[in-house]
């Protein structure tokens, strides 16, 4: 599975339908639609600018949510599942958060600075509004796999190294055992991000996960093509050219699924 | 991990790891009297506590009302309460192994406390500060550089102390292995707002003895300044059982709480998430968290500390707030009447406390935190009393 | 009022009575149990002494000789040593119905300690400060002026700090019916040097009492920094007697003593009379005071305290200098290895000492006196370090 | 008696010379040469002004002594007392310094800042070589008055207020007080010194006192002549205007003489 992830607003809220067209029409599985913050703690300086960038065009939660149900009606028929920080669903409120994202046609939720032990009533709620509410587990998981996993749904997110998000040339030595211990876990797929930008290291993981995750890549080239995205006289070249570049990210992960 | 339903640990999984160690090192070094033999003899021979109890005579006499003592944390060394904590996290990282320090600095007064004890403790020590912070306040970069330690720019966000701990807490996710993160208030996500309050309530434990030493009973109110919070629960910690002694914790009321320019998140602010605990901030509408002002670069953090959350809900202590002017106006009448040039933020303790003070007895008494000393404010002062250019600040 | 041929009264007859109330005063003040015990309160609850004793491991194990000791002046309510000598001196003009204080200042570090305590016991305070020091040392004027003292340039002579005790004693002749002249350091005449060593041997009683509490034995060799002469004579004075402890005083040695820019009394200069006293001092062929150098405001005075005379001429106390360029590199080592910045005078006593101690045993002690804080310095540092302008030290 | 005061090299050697002459002819009965000093405790703005220029010229102790030879040679007859600070004698060492006081024919010195405490030997040296031990006291002296006056020679000067030299506008009022007693005590003559600059208040002083010093408002008026008595062709006229001024200031200490 191909995982691409954009941040809601950027660079407008229109480009964002669009580009989710273009993932869609690149292959993408599911969609992972970033609600952009302040003070994105998990993530690296390629997805902060993002959020800026979608943040002076006024994003907001519930604008994010909202969008979705604007793609599904342009024809984005793939999973969306939004990727916010927990304090925006808190001030919406986790009931009204829940129901706008039934709403909205939402399938999933991932709340990077909600770790396990926090997410209780977020579970429940998920459950009950019958979305999917994604875990992550990282490299230093250990013993907190197996209980990460036991209660996981829609699929599991491996972070496939320390730190933030970003761009990484490298992928961890020991990055095959540990997605291995977790596929054993889980009973779910399991997906892995953080740092994926090349075909080469999309090459390696395909091997040991169900899907893969892809977003500083692809959002610094949305990052690098703001002005022509932001006109729409030139739109359709911008998304010409992502759709070049994750074809050519990607092209081992659909080889596989081919 | 909670101070009722405050505090918590709202942090990328990958965090998960080191708070663990953390919390399980410090759950077995405060049972180890060793360890808080080396804590309390760093207090007294390296920082020279106990600080002293003063009280002020000339200033209670000048407002007529009730008895003002003073717990002078600005004679601690490095002219704040800042090292206490510093010495007790820096002791657990020697414990846990560790050789490299990381710490977010605002002003840059917790990253001199930090850079200090990395440079005792031959440390190699990183201060995660604001771009804007950095050219604000190239004294105390130099101060820090001279101590060894590396300053490192946070250039995302609004580039001060929020990204700063952002970037700090960044780092630390990646560098885990062989860094501990010094966090300098009673903030963070859990074990930290617990263990800077445990480093800090020293503070209170000293001033309660002093106290009953000299009055023979206990101050009828605790007064201290409130930003992250970690003096004043330093000080509250051990009255907080005693129910007749009124705790006022003070916020920065800025230009005022009806503007947009203060640092009042008890009065302002509403629940969420701020550097992975859940306590009360100021954002907008919508979950973005806002950036707060105060003349105080100490008090201009936009969350508090999730046990002062806490306290505040189930009403132990009372939240009050002082504008800039308040503060100044309270600084200059201690300096004139006292000889003690204090903090600006401490200056926002003494404003209410002096308040206070008018409507009380002369049989009653206040005990006010004195967190620093106000020296690191001067340039601030004389632009604002001399009305210089702020350009001048940076020197 | 001598020690040996040192001291004395040089002083115009005008003079001789103001300087014969103080004398009184202080003698019967001295045998009077109230006042020790309220200069002693003081000292406890409103500077925070004892200051601390702290065993520089780092350092100590760097240079690889001697056990090094610091007593921790630099932890006194406004940061230095002074402040012990300012507090005694007003109790005493309280005591002779004074109302108001006069003073002289370099740098600004006893003008800042004088406006503190004549802020504290409500009284007036000018302090006279060369107009040339008044302009390099805006921020130390600006902490006297927020401390309610004036400060009054002088402009005579070069316009630094000899002029402004030249001016200060003016003022006082002609005032002195209700101003008590309270001097810095342990120099001017008698019963000035007395009185401020009698003021200031707390430190080396203390230092005393706490190095073999924990040494269990006395020291080898004990290092002070000598200006004028205050810390020193504070921190010797009770060693005196000790025979076997080598006692050993630091001057500026500027840029080298075969240069004429330096501060070295006992090494370069030649008895005479400065300020009223007998004693080494820096002068040209024809009793000319020439003005000294050091790149520390507080070792920059053309004289030395009298008894320092009679020290070194009865061999009691060795005098050795150290150059800027030393006391710098002393500075950054402490900062480095210990978290502590030390004031630039001191850093000369630093200096000699770590030089001192590579050529002593693991079993043998060294203990320094840290008179005050860097934190005055820091600007000094800035420009020196990093090679900024000169212009910009004003700020 | 008319006692003027005047620093050596002030504002040159030459000058310093001719200005006492001119002080002798205007009916000067002593004249004080002030040794310039680099911090003269006793001293106001005007003669440490006058120090300065002096020193500026290479004025020094030695150069002060010698300078008086000149003048006796000049035809200055009246007595000459060396007004110098302590540190300069010093410095010379007072066996030198009464040496080459008597080889240049100076016949008294005052020593401001040495009181009586500390100038035991000096007493005896002066005594030795028959030079006059100039001593001082002041309105606070008090009771020190009995023993300074007791061991006082040549003439006792009497500090008329407290402070520094310098002109001031009025006379303490006990100062009539303050005289008789010194007077009483004194079995030398008593002069009277310190901020006298107008004939009122010589008028005044001159009932209580055996001698006027006049200092500060002689060395003003110098010091405004700066340039005008450093240029030689300029000299006399410079000279006329001291001498004048002298003159309106001394008449009624003349008149009395007289």
């Amino acid at each position: 599975m191909f995982i691409p992830f954009i941040t809601a607003g950027d660079p407008h809220e229109d480009a964002t339908v669009e580009i989710a067209l273009s993932l869609q029409k690149q292959g993408a599985s599911i969609l992972e639609l970033g609600v952009p913050y302040s003070d994105p703690l998990a993530d690296g300086p390629i997805i902060q600018e993002a959020s800026k960038r979608a943040l002076s065009g006024g994003m907001s939660i519930s604008k994010a949510i909202k969008l979705v149900s604007v793609m599904r009606k342009k024809g984005v028929k793939i999973p969306v599942i939004l990727f916010t920080y927990f304090n925006p669903v808190l001030q919406l409120g986790l009931e009204s958060f829940f129901a706008l994202m039934r709403e909205n046609e939402i399938d999933g939720v991932l709340i990077p600075d909600l770790p396990y032990e926090e997410s209780g009533r977020i579970r429940e709620l998920a459950a009950e509004n019958e979305v999917a509410y994604i875990s992550m587990v990282a490299p230093t998981s250990k013993e907190r796999i197996q209980k990460i996993a036991a209660d996981a749904t829609g699929f599991l997110y491996c972070v496939s190294s320390l730190g933030v998000t970003g761009v990484r040339s490298t992928l961890p030595v020991d990055i095959g055992t540990f997605l291995e211990d977790v596929k054993a876990a889980a009973s779910i797929p399991v997906a892995v991000g953080f740092g994926i930008s090349t075909s080469e290291q999309v090459e390696v993981l395909k091997e040991h996960s169900d899907g893969i995750v892809i977003g500083s890549a692809i959002v610094n080239k949305i990052g690098q093509l703001e002005q022509v995205l932001l006109n729409k006289d030139t739109r359709r070249d911008g998304l010409n050219q992502i759709e070049e570049y994750v074809a050519s990210i990607v092209s081992p992960i659909q080889k596989c699924e081919v | 991990g909670r101070f009722g339903e405050f505090g918590g640990k709202y942090v990328p999984e990958t965090l998960m790891k080191p708070l663990e160690e953390v919390e399980a090192a410090l759950n077995q070094a405060m049972k180890d009297p060793a360890f808080k033999d080396e804590y309390l003899s760093l207090l007294v021979n390296y920082s020279g506590r106990p600080t002293a109890l003063t009280y002020a005579d000339n200033i209670t006499e000048t407002l007529g009302g009730a008895k003002i003592y003073l717990k002078r944390e600005d004679l601690n060394h490095t002219g704040a309460h800042k090292i206490n904590n510093a010495i007790g996290q820096i002791l657990l990282a020697k414990r846990m192994g560790k050789t490299k320090i990381i710490a977010e600095t605002g002003a840059g007064q917790h990253g001199v406390a930090t850079a200090t004890v990395a440079a005792k403790f031959g440390m190699e020590c990183k201060v995660f500060m604001g771009e804007e912070d950095i050219e604000r306040q190239a004294l105390n970069v130099f101060r820090m550089k001279l101590l060894g330690a590396e300053v490192i720019p946070a250039t995302s966000g609004t580039k001060t102390l929020k990204d700063a701990t952002n970037e700090a807490i960044r780092y630390w996710v990646q560098h885990c292995e062989d860094h501990f993160y010094l966090i300098g208030s009673a903030i963070g996500p859990h074990p930290y707002p617990k263990m800077v309050r445990d480093f800090q309530k020293i503070i209170g434990e000293e001033a309660k003895e002093q106290f009953t030493a000299v009055e023979g009973k206990l101050p009828n109110a605790v007064v201290a300044c409130v930003g992250g919070g970690s003096n004043a629960i330093g000080m509250f910690y051990d009255f907080i059982k005693e129910e007749n002694v009124r705790l006022i914790g003070v916020e920065a009321g800025g230009k005022g709480l009806n503007t947009a320019l203060h640092a009042a998140k008890m009065a302002k602010g509403t629940k969420g998430v701020i550097h992975g605990t859940l306590t009360y901030l100021l954002q907008d509408e919508n979950g973005q968290i806002t950036e707060p002002y105060s003349i105080s670069a100490g008090l201009d953090y936009p969350g508090i500390g999730p046990e002062h959350s806490h306290l505040s809900s189930i009403g132990r202590v009372e939240y009050e707030s002082v504008t800039d002017d308040e503060s100044i106006e309270a600084l200059q009448l201690l300096a004139k009447t006292e000889g003690i040039i204090p903090a600006i933020e401490s200056a926002h303790a003494l404003a209410k406390a002096f308040e206070l003070a008018k409507s009380m007895t002369k049989e009653e008494t206040i005990l006010i935190c004195l967190s620093g000393r106000g020296d690191k404010d001067v340039h601030t002062l004389v632009n604002l009393l001399e009305g210089k250019e702020e350009e001048h600040e940076y020197v």
